[in-house]
């Protein structure tokens, strides 16, 4: 089953996800906020070009709608609102030294693999391209909470937060090609809400430890010195 | 008619309860109705219990209560009458006896609300595990009258050692219950459902019933208070107000005796010798490690919990030679011993009912409770002497008393042994009947301290010197009535022993031996020429010596009796500082049995000036610490705070630590299932 | 079915009434007023379910069996109850000035919010639907978290967003794979409800719905406080309103577990090897075991109940697990008299503290002394959820046990373990604080204590003798969930 | 007819225990060659002491004059239980030797009362040393007791003196190790020399002695009869129930001589080896008593396991 004997269709959508996983590796080893930030949007692009693409293709219209919710919240409304966070905290200049980086990126590796290794029984019963797309967004997924655990930072958590959604949207696109409408408004309504909140969090947090770090928030802990 | 006098019985005491309520919210609701209630639960108890135990036939019904398919099943045997008649007794007492006790103790309506209120369900809860037939009602049952209890027990709670040993309390009655439970889940697992029937009808082997006889062992003489785990009673008894500590410790204990040979004798298909050995062994080393910590103690209340120890413990052992006997398939032998366990634990219910009385009217006259500030009472209370001096002899078993019957039958079991084949048994009974003889002579020991330092010398402290008689008639008919009971029963035994004897024929299907003789005049166990003791030929021939004697002494009295201060070989006057003291009594017994005891003595010399000679003052104290205390609690104790201390460092604050939690047990699990 | 909407579109109007309303100063009435009304159309939706049967509205949005109408009543209940607590509980917070008027009518559109997050859970058929309800109700909770603006409010709130968002990001994964492998076999249009996958669930591909049910249970597990994903919970109760922890725990934490057991049946009908059942029990025990060990750490009295929450939930999910009939009807019954017990708890436990005006275990003494019904009611409360026989959580637990001694008689000492050292983990820390000497200064508060005296009573009752109407709905919700009647 | 012989045997019982107490003291003083009053001496003392006025501390209570009248007539209770010259009389058949013991208890536990009543030092020493040795001698004398109940399976002294008579002359390890047993038992309980000194007043020593210092006049003359009762009852337990040959089975008067002689002459014969352990060994310690008590523990211990592996036939 090689790629060249699939029509135009599936072998777009298999680049599609090639890119969408190397853009989740690039979030991953990123130092910088701005351009982690960029790099989010980037995915979200994709992630829109996917959605119209299999609009396309199978010509349902409320894909189409969801790519372009997905166009105005992924690529436009949340990248603009981290972006003005990390300006307005002048943020932008100060790298996260990234600790035993070379380790977090060999285990992003390994969890891809692993993600393969999981989703190998459903081999048998749906065709080999669902398996790699499918595989790739578990991938992202993945890889999104690896981001969150590896960065100290509180946009950098925003940002793998709203990769799993991507990862999650990209699966939907993939396997069933989208949900439900009703379901895809609703999960589209409350990463809004999500983010609007992670807004309202970033001024809060500010205000009581006057930094984005996470590592300071550590009051809350049972453990006597 | 039996089951309609149990039901009332119950009825009555939550009923008291109830009003006890009512009255805190309308205070022009009578208290005494609660007093009257109590006393009308114990009289509908004595009834039931008489009457069940004359008919001896078994009465079942079925409470619709708890789940649709497992009601609440109710069985009154005459196992239960007997218990029931205990109970009785001990409530009818108390209500006589409450009534002044809690008007001058408790001023606030808000504590004698709660006071009343946990003791009508306590009796309640007692009285409903004597009538369960399921191990749901009776697990209902058993913890309704461990929770009623624990809030009585942390009664005034404003010192902290009341606190600490209400929690202990509450803490070991849990965790005996917990092994109850696990006992019958064993039996359950066996059997189709939980009720007595099908957990009689379950065929477990014989490993399986090892590991529930165990179980319910240890659950049951957790609350019984058997030796290695009996460090709550002596904590927890004392500090409840004293009727209640003579409900708990007289009647309580007796309860869980009750499930300790519901289970073993009625539910378990057979009996193995093994465990009879098991029972001799934990009643010995409790009869004696309690008397002989009974002997140490200062404070009278915590004195007569540690008795109680020792009293559970000749129950259990002599329990333990009944089981022995019918494993080896003597059955009329271990119907005498589980006569002599149930005779022993009626009487350990009115002596010690009647001791705490007693001390709840020396603590009511004269607020102290320390035996070292007490003395010369007799002169000051004589009612009160009289009916304490009534019950330290029964219960360090002199002939003319109950105290004696049971433990004479409890010899007279043992002396039995020769029937026996295995030759180990044979030389073990009597080594443990030889340490039943030590715990009596104990017992005799302690309470000649008890009453010689209560109420005998010269007052050591003003509360005693200036304490008076209560002039309350009811607070004294209560131990008055009991003083009587056990003398009753001390002259004629036969009386109750046939009562008991039909409760061996229902649990174990053989009365006495067939020569036995229980006659109004002399009782024979076994047969006439074997042993035989008659306390009202006994009685006669005390009082006719008595009056030759006293007839010929003052038959010419010339010289009346001269009153003179007390000779103090010339020196200088005698102060009340010279009796000799609880501790002081106790010192050679304390020496010869040390290894038994954790003592801590201090003795602190003052100097007086600089010089090394002359000492100014001398401080002596001496602290008994329990041996299980330091072995078996605190470990535990320790080992569950490391524990949750290494449990405690999961919530490390850090949330990067508890996304990577989340993302591990994905993997683990995407793991497991694939 | 016009009750479901009218339900839904109260609890809607509720949120909208509270955001917009004026500075009105007993701004709590409406809030109880509006749950009351909630209250009566549940148990009027009750009554049509238990005579007709189910309902299954007409574009089979929604779905009312006999499973989750008595859950519908029961978080009906407790919402009101809980409401009725929270108006004097809020106007004594706006005293100390720990609270402003704007933020007060912020809490009550978010206990609105809620409350609607709630009832769409519970009556939801579409899986989907039933997603984005949960994380609406992690949304509507978590401004309620920061609500007093302290830091370590703030922090206990950014953990409880981001963990339940990472969580119910996986359940999302989870419904995905359910609805990738139901678009396998059906139309697509209605892949996704319930019912549907209900009747077709043997053929559904096993090995997906395994991995979806993973992704399922790790989502909701850590909405419901299991073990490894529980991190969130101690520090959202403690910092949270002490209204918001009681209908956290007693309603948020039921909903969680009633998602794993609507999935639970999908799996079981496809997958013959009772891998969820072991899963769920594995979760649950740990879970049981390790809360009841924090107990004896804790400082802070609403961490403790919280943790205790945690053990419960462990209980419940293992009962679930072993799914035999009579352990489900254990499980169903725990769910009920827990939320009664542990919401009345709360309520005297916000009482406490605002009394002794800490949190801290160690600054709260002599409660009976001070105000004798806040001090029995916790006494009561604690004995009756460690576990006491004559309440109702003794007769769950029983069963459990005898379900446990035929099914796996080796687990059993485990669970007399975890109870026992639960029981001394609550108690010791419980008993100083509610007995003593009273302390100087502490003065009674006023206080509503009819929820607790209600609730207390409802779980006595349902110890001593469980009525027949109660026990048929349970019965059939067994034969629903476990497959066997009782 | 025979309740009349029972009584009779009482009273003789009772009237014979202060000349048991003379001639001990007339074969101790010829010992330690001084010149011995006569055997009726403690005759005389006795009825000195009733004509005496006794004069009692105003710190005692009723419990003090009472007793004295308890302890003697729980000491002729006993005496009636015991054969002493005639056996299965009415009267032992009421108790068996475990109601024996009791009614030593019984007296015990009075006197110790009555030490304890005045509120002086030497009251409380000598009961707390009376029941210490009392609580340790009862274990060892109940193994002896239970040696003999063993054998002769009745706990009944007169059913088991029969049983012993029928049997014969049989020469059982476990009867010796029991009556040693028993010797140094009823030396414990008796207050004789090894334990304690009954002639001395010295604080340390004095155990029996202490409790009774306050009491003159009649109440003492009644407890000195009630010691030398006990000692007799010992006296008599020992020799009839190790020696029973010549007790009267039948009421005729010659096997009554006979009967009465037979025990005259093994109280004698006690009598001297008492006077000759006496003057032969110091009084011990008090803390080296309870090694002297294990050691009859131990005996009697043994006589019970030789019963066991080497007599009984199963």
């Amino acid at each position: 089953m090689n790629i060249e004997s699939q029509d135009f269709y599936t072998q777009a959508i298999l680049s599609m996800s090639a890119l969408v996983g190397l853009t989740s590796f690039l979030m991953l080893g990123q130092g910088r906020l701005l351009r982690l930030i960029f790099v989010f949007a980037l995915q979200g692009l994709l992630l829109t070009l996917t959605t119209g693409l299999c609009a396309y293709s199978l010509d349902n219209p409320h894909l189409y709608i969801s790519a372009v919710l997905t166009f105005s919240l992924k690529v436009i409304f949340i990248p603009w609102m981290l972006q003005k966070q990390v300006l307005d905290m002048n943020m932008h200049r100060d790298v996260e030294a990234l600790k035993n980086n070379t380790s977090v990126m060999l285990s992003g590796a390994s969890l891809m693999v692993f993600s393969y290794y999981v989703l190998q029984p459903i081999i048998h019963t749906s065709s080999m391209i669902m398996l790699n797309a499918l595989a790739v967004s578990l991938s992202v997924v993945l890889l999104g909470l690896l981001l969150m655990i590896s960065h100290r930072q509180a946009v950098a958590h925003v940002v793998g937060f709203m990769s799993i959604e991507n990862g999650l949207f990209f699966a939907a696109i993939v396997s069933t090609n989208g949900m439900p409408m009703v379901v895809e408004l609703g999960v589209a309504f409350d990463v809004l809400v999500a983010a609007v909140l992670f807004g309202i969090f970033f001024l809060h947090i500010r205000t009581s430890i006057d930094s984005l770090d996470v590592d300071l928030m550590n009051k809350l802990h049972e453990v006597d010195k | 008619m039996m089951l309609f006098l149990a039901y009332s019985a119950v009825i009555f005491s939550f009923a008291s309860g109830s009003i006890a309520l009512v009255h805190l919210f309308k205070p022009e609701v009578n208290k005494q109705w609660v007093f009257l209630l109590l006393g009308l639960s114990g009289l509908s108890a004595i009834l039931a219990g008489v009457g069940g135990l004359v008919t001896s036939q078994i009465y079942v019904d079925t409470l619709n209560l708890g789940l649709p398919w497992l009601p609440w099943h109710i069985h009154f045997d005459s196992l239960s009458a007997l218990f029931y008649l205990i109970i009785g007794i001990a409530v009818f007492s108390i209500s006589f006896y409450a009534p002044h006790y809690t008007h001058v103790t408790q001023k606030d309506p808000q504590s004698f609300a709660v006071l009343s209120l946990f003791t009508g369900l306590f009796i309640g809860g007692m009285l409903l595990v004597l009538l369960a037939d399921d191990a749901f009602m009776f697990m209902i049952a058993w913890e309704l009258m461990s929770v009623a209890s624990y809030f009585l027990v942390a009664f005034d709670h404003e010192n902290s050692a009341n606190r600490r040993a209400a929690f202990l309390y509450l803490l070991m009655a849990e965790v005996g219950a917990l092994l109850i439970i696990l006992a019958f889940g064993v039996m359950a697992s066996f059997a189709d459902d939980f009720t007595f029937d099908a957990l009689r009808a379950s065929h477990l082997s014989t490993m399986w019933m090892s590991v529930a006889f165990i179980l319910a062992l240890i659950g049951f003489g957790m609350k019984a208070g058997l030796v290695p785990i009996h460090v709550w009673l002596p904590e927890a008894h004392p500090v409840a107000p004293s009727h209640i500590s003579a409900l708990m410790s007289g009647v309580m204990l007796k309860v869980a005796i009750y499930g300790l040979i519901r289970f073993c004798f009625d539910l378990l298909p057979e009996v193995h010798w093994e465990w009879g050995v098991v029972l001799l062994v934990i009643g010995t080393l409790s009869a004696v490690s309690g008397i002989l910590y009974a002997m140490m103690q200062q404070n009278l209340k915590r004195l007569l919990a540690y008795s109680s120890v020792e009293n559970i413990g000749i129950i259990v052992m002599v329990l333990g030679l009944s089981m022995i006997f019918l494993a080896n398939h003597y059955p009329e032998f271990a119907a005498l011993g589980l006569l002599a366990a149930l005779l022993h634990s009626f009487n350990h219910a009115l002596f010690k009912n009647l001791l705490f009385l007693g001390a709840g009217i020396i603590h009511h006259q004269t607020h102290e409770l320390n035996i070292d500030m007490l003395g010369g009472l007799i002169k000051r209370l004589p009612k009160t002497s009289f009916l304490f001096l009534v019950g330290c002899m029964s219960i360090s078993s002199l002939p003319l008393f109950n105290g004696f019957i049971s433990e004479w039958l409890a010899f007279q079991t043992a002396l039995r042994v020769d029937v026996l084949d295995d030759g180990v048994l044979r030389s073990i009974i009597p080594v443990s009947a030889a340490a039943l003889a030590l715990t009596a002579a104990l017992a005799a020991a302690c309470f000649v301290k008890v009453f010689g330092l209560i109420f005998l010398g010269v007052p050591r402290s003003r509360h005693a010197e200036k304490a008076k008689e209560i002039t309350d008639k009811r607070m004294l008919a209560a131990p008055a009535m009991l003083a009587g009971l056990c003398f009753f029963f001390g002259i004629f035994p036969s009386s109750i022993l046939h009562l008991i004897d039909n409760v061996a024929k229902q649990l174990i299907g053989s009365n006495l031996p067939p020569q036995s003789v229980l006659s109004f005049f002399s009782i024979a166990p076994v047969s006439a020429q074997q042993a035989s003791y008659s306390p009202p030929l006994v009685l006669i021939g005390a009082l006719m010596a008595a009056g030759v004697c006293f007839w010929i002494l003052h038959r010419n009295l010339k010289t009346s009796v001269r009153i003179a201060p007390t000779w103090d070989c010339g020196f200088g006057g005698l102060t009340p500082r010279m009796q000799y003291t609880s501790s002081a009594f106790t010192m050679p017994l304390r020496r010869i049995f040390s290894p038994a005891f954790l003592i801590e003595e201090t003795i602190e010399k003052t100097m007086r000036s600089n010089t090394q000679s002359n000492v100014a003052q001398v401080r002596y104290s001496l602290h008994i610490q329990d041996h299980s205390w330091i072995h078996l609690y605190q470990p535990v104790e320790q080992g569950v705070n490391r524990v949750a201390k290494q449990v405690g460092r999961i919530q490390t604050g850090n949330i990067r630590t508890y996304l990577g939690y989340s993302l591990a047990t994905l993997i683990l699990l995407l793991w497991v299932v694939s | 079915m016009i009750a479901v909407y009218s339900l839904l579109l109260l609890s809607a109007a509720g949120i909208v009434f509270f955001a917009l309303s004026g500075h009105k100063d007993n701004i709590g009435k409406f809030n109880t007023r509006i749950n009351g009304i909630s209250l009566l159309i549940t148990v009027i939706l009750a009554m049509t379910v238990f005579n007709q049967g189910t309902l299954l509205s007409s574009g089979k949005a929604f779905l009312i069996d006999s499973f989750n109408v008595y859950l519908i009543v029961l978080t009906a209940f407790v919402g009101f109850t809980t409401s009725l607590f929270s108006e004097p509980y809020m106007a004594h917070e706006i005293e100390l000035g720990k609270l402003t008027q704007s933020r007060l009518k912020l809490y009550y559109s978010m206990y609105q919010g809620f409350m609607l997050a709630m009832y769409l859970v519970l009556t939801t058929n579409n899986m989907g639907i039933m997603w984005v309800a949960m994380e609406g109700a992690t949304l509507a909770t978590v401004l309620l978290v920061s609500l007093y603006r302290t830091p370590e409010s703030i922090e206990a709130a950014w953990k409880y967003f981001i963990l339940c968002g990472v969580g119910i990001a996986q359940a999302l994964f989870g419904t995905i794979l359910l609805y990738y492998a139901a678009s396998q076999i059906g139309d697509s249009e209605n892949a996704l409800l319930w019912s549907v996958l209900h009747e077709h669930a043997t053929e559904l591909n096993p090995d997906i719905l395994e991995i979806a049910f993973v992704f399922l249970l790790i989502g909701y597990g850590t909405k419901m406080g299991l073990v490894p994903l529980h991190n969130w919970l101690p520090d959202a109760h403690s910092e949270g309103p002490t209204p918001m922890s009681a209908v956290l725990s007693g309603l948020l934490l039921n909903d969680a577990l009633y998602a794993v057991i609507r999935n639970k049946m999908l799996i079981d009908g496809a997958t013959q090897n009772h891998i969820a059942g072991y899963l769920m029990m594995g979760f649950g025990l740990v879970s049981f075991l390790v809360a009841a060990l924090f107990l004896h750490r804790q400082k802070d009295i609403k961490r403790l109940f919280s943790y205790s929450s945690i053990e419960h939930m462990g209980l419940m999910t293992f009962a679930f697990g072993i799914g035999g009939s009579l352990a489900t009807f254990a499980g169903l019954l725990h769910m009920t008299v827990h939320s009664l017990v542990k919401s009345a708890i709360f309520v005297t436990v916000g009482h406490a503290s605002q009394i002794s005006g800490t949190q801290k275990m160690t600054g709260i003494r002599g409660l009976i002394k001070t105000q004798p019904k806040v001090g029995w009611g916790l006494l009561i409360g604690t004995l009756a959820i460690a576990g006491f026989p004559p309440f109702g959580v003794f007769t769950s637990e029983f069963l459990v046990l005898l379900a446990t001694m035929h099914e796996y008689p080796w687990l059993t000492p485990f669970l007399l373990l975890g109870i026992g050292i639960a029981f001394a983990g609550l108690f010791r820390h419980v008993q100083p604080m509610v007995y003593g000497v009273k302390p100087e200064g502490k003065i009674a508060i006023k206080a509503n204590l009819l929820p607790v005296m209600v609730h207390l009573g409802l779980a006595l009752w349902l110890g001593l003798a469980i009525p027949h109407f109660l026990s048929d709905w349970f019965s059939q919700a067994t034969l629903l969930i476990s497959g066997s009647a009782l | 007819m025979n309740w009349l012989m029972a009584i009779i045997q009482t009273a003789l019982f009772v009237a014979l225990a202060p000349l048991l107490m003379g001639f001990l003291k007339f074969c101790k003083c010829l010992l330690q060659n001084r010149s011995a009053p006569s055997f009726l001496q403690p005759y005389r003392d006795l009825l000195k002491l009733t004509r005496k006025q006794p004069v009692i501390s105003e710190d005692a209570s009723w419990l003090f004059c009472v007793a004295p009248y308890l302890i003697f007539t729980a000491m002729i209770l006993a005496a009636s239980v015991v054969p002493f010259i005639a056996i299965d009389l009415p009267t032992s058949a009421e108790a068996d030797v475990i109601v024996l013991v009791g009614f030593f208890a019984f007296a015990r536990f009075f006197l110790a009362l009555a030490g304890l009543d005045i509120g002086t030092a030497f009251g409380g020493m000598g009961s707390s040393r009376e029941m210490t040795i009392s609580s340790l001698a009862e274990p060892a004398m109940l193994m002896a007791v239970f040696t003999l109940t063993m054998t002769a399976s009745t706990t009944n002294l007169s059913g088991a003196i029969e049983h012993v008579i029928q049997e014969g002359l049989i020469l059982r390890p476990s009867f010796v190790f029991a009556l040693f047993a028993l010797i140094l038992v009823a030396i414990a309980e008796t207050g004789r020399i090894p334990v304690d000194n009954p002639s001395t007043h010295l604080e340390l020593t004095m155990i029996h002695e202490a409790m009774i210092l306050e009491y003159s006049g009649r109440h003492l003359a009644l407890i000195e009869w009630a010691s030398a009762l006990k000692l007799m009852l010992y006296g008599v337990l020992i020799s009839n129930i190790f020696f029973p040959w010549g007790m009267a089975e039948s009421f005729t008067l010659s096997a009554l001589g006979y009967g009465l002689l037979a025990i005259v002459s093994k109280l004698i014969v006690l009598c001297v080896f008492l006077a000759l352990a006496e003057t032969a060994v110091a009084k011990m310690r008090l803390f080296r008593v309870q090694e002297y008590l294990g050691f009859a523990y131990l005996l009697g211990v043994l006589g019970m396991l030789s019963h066991i592996i080497l007599e009984s036939t199963r």
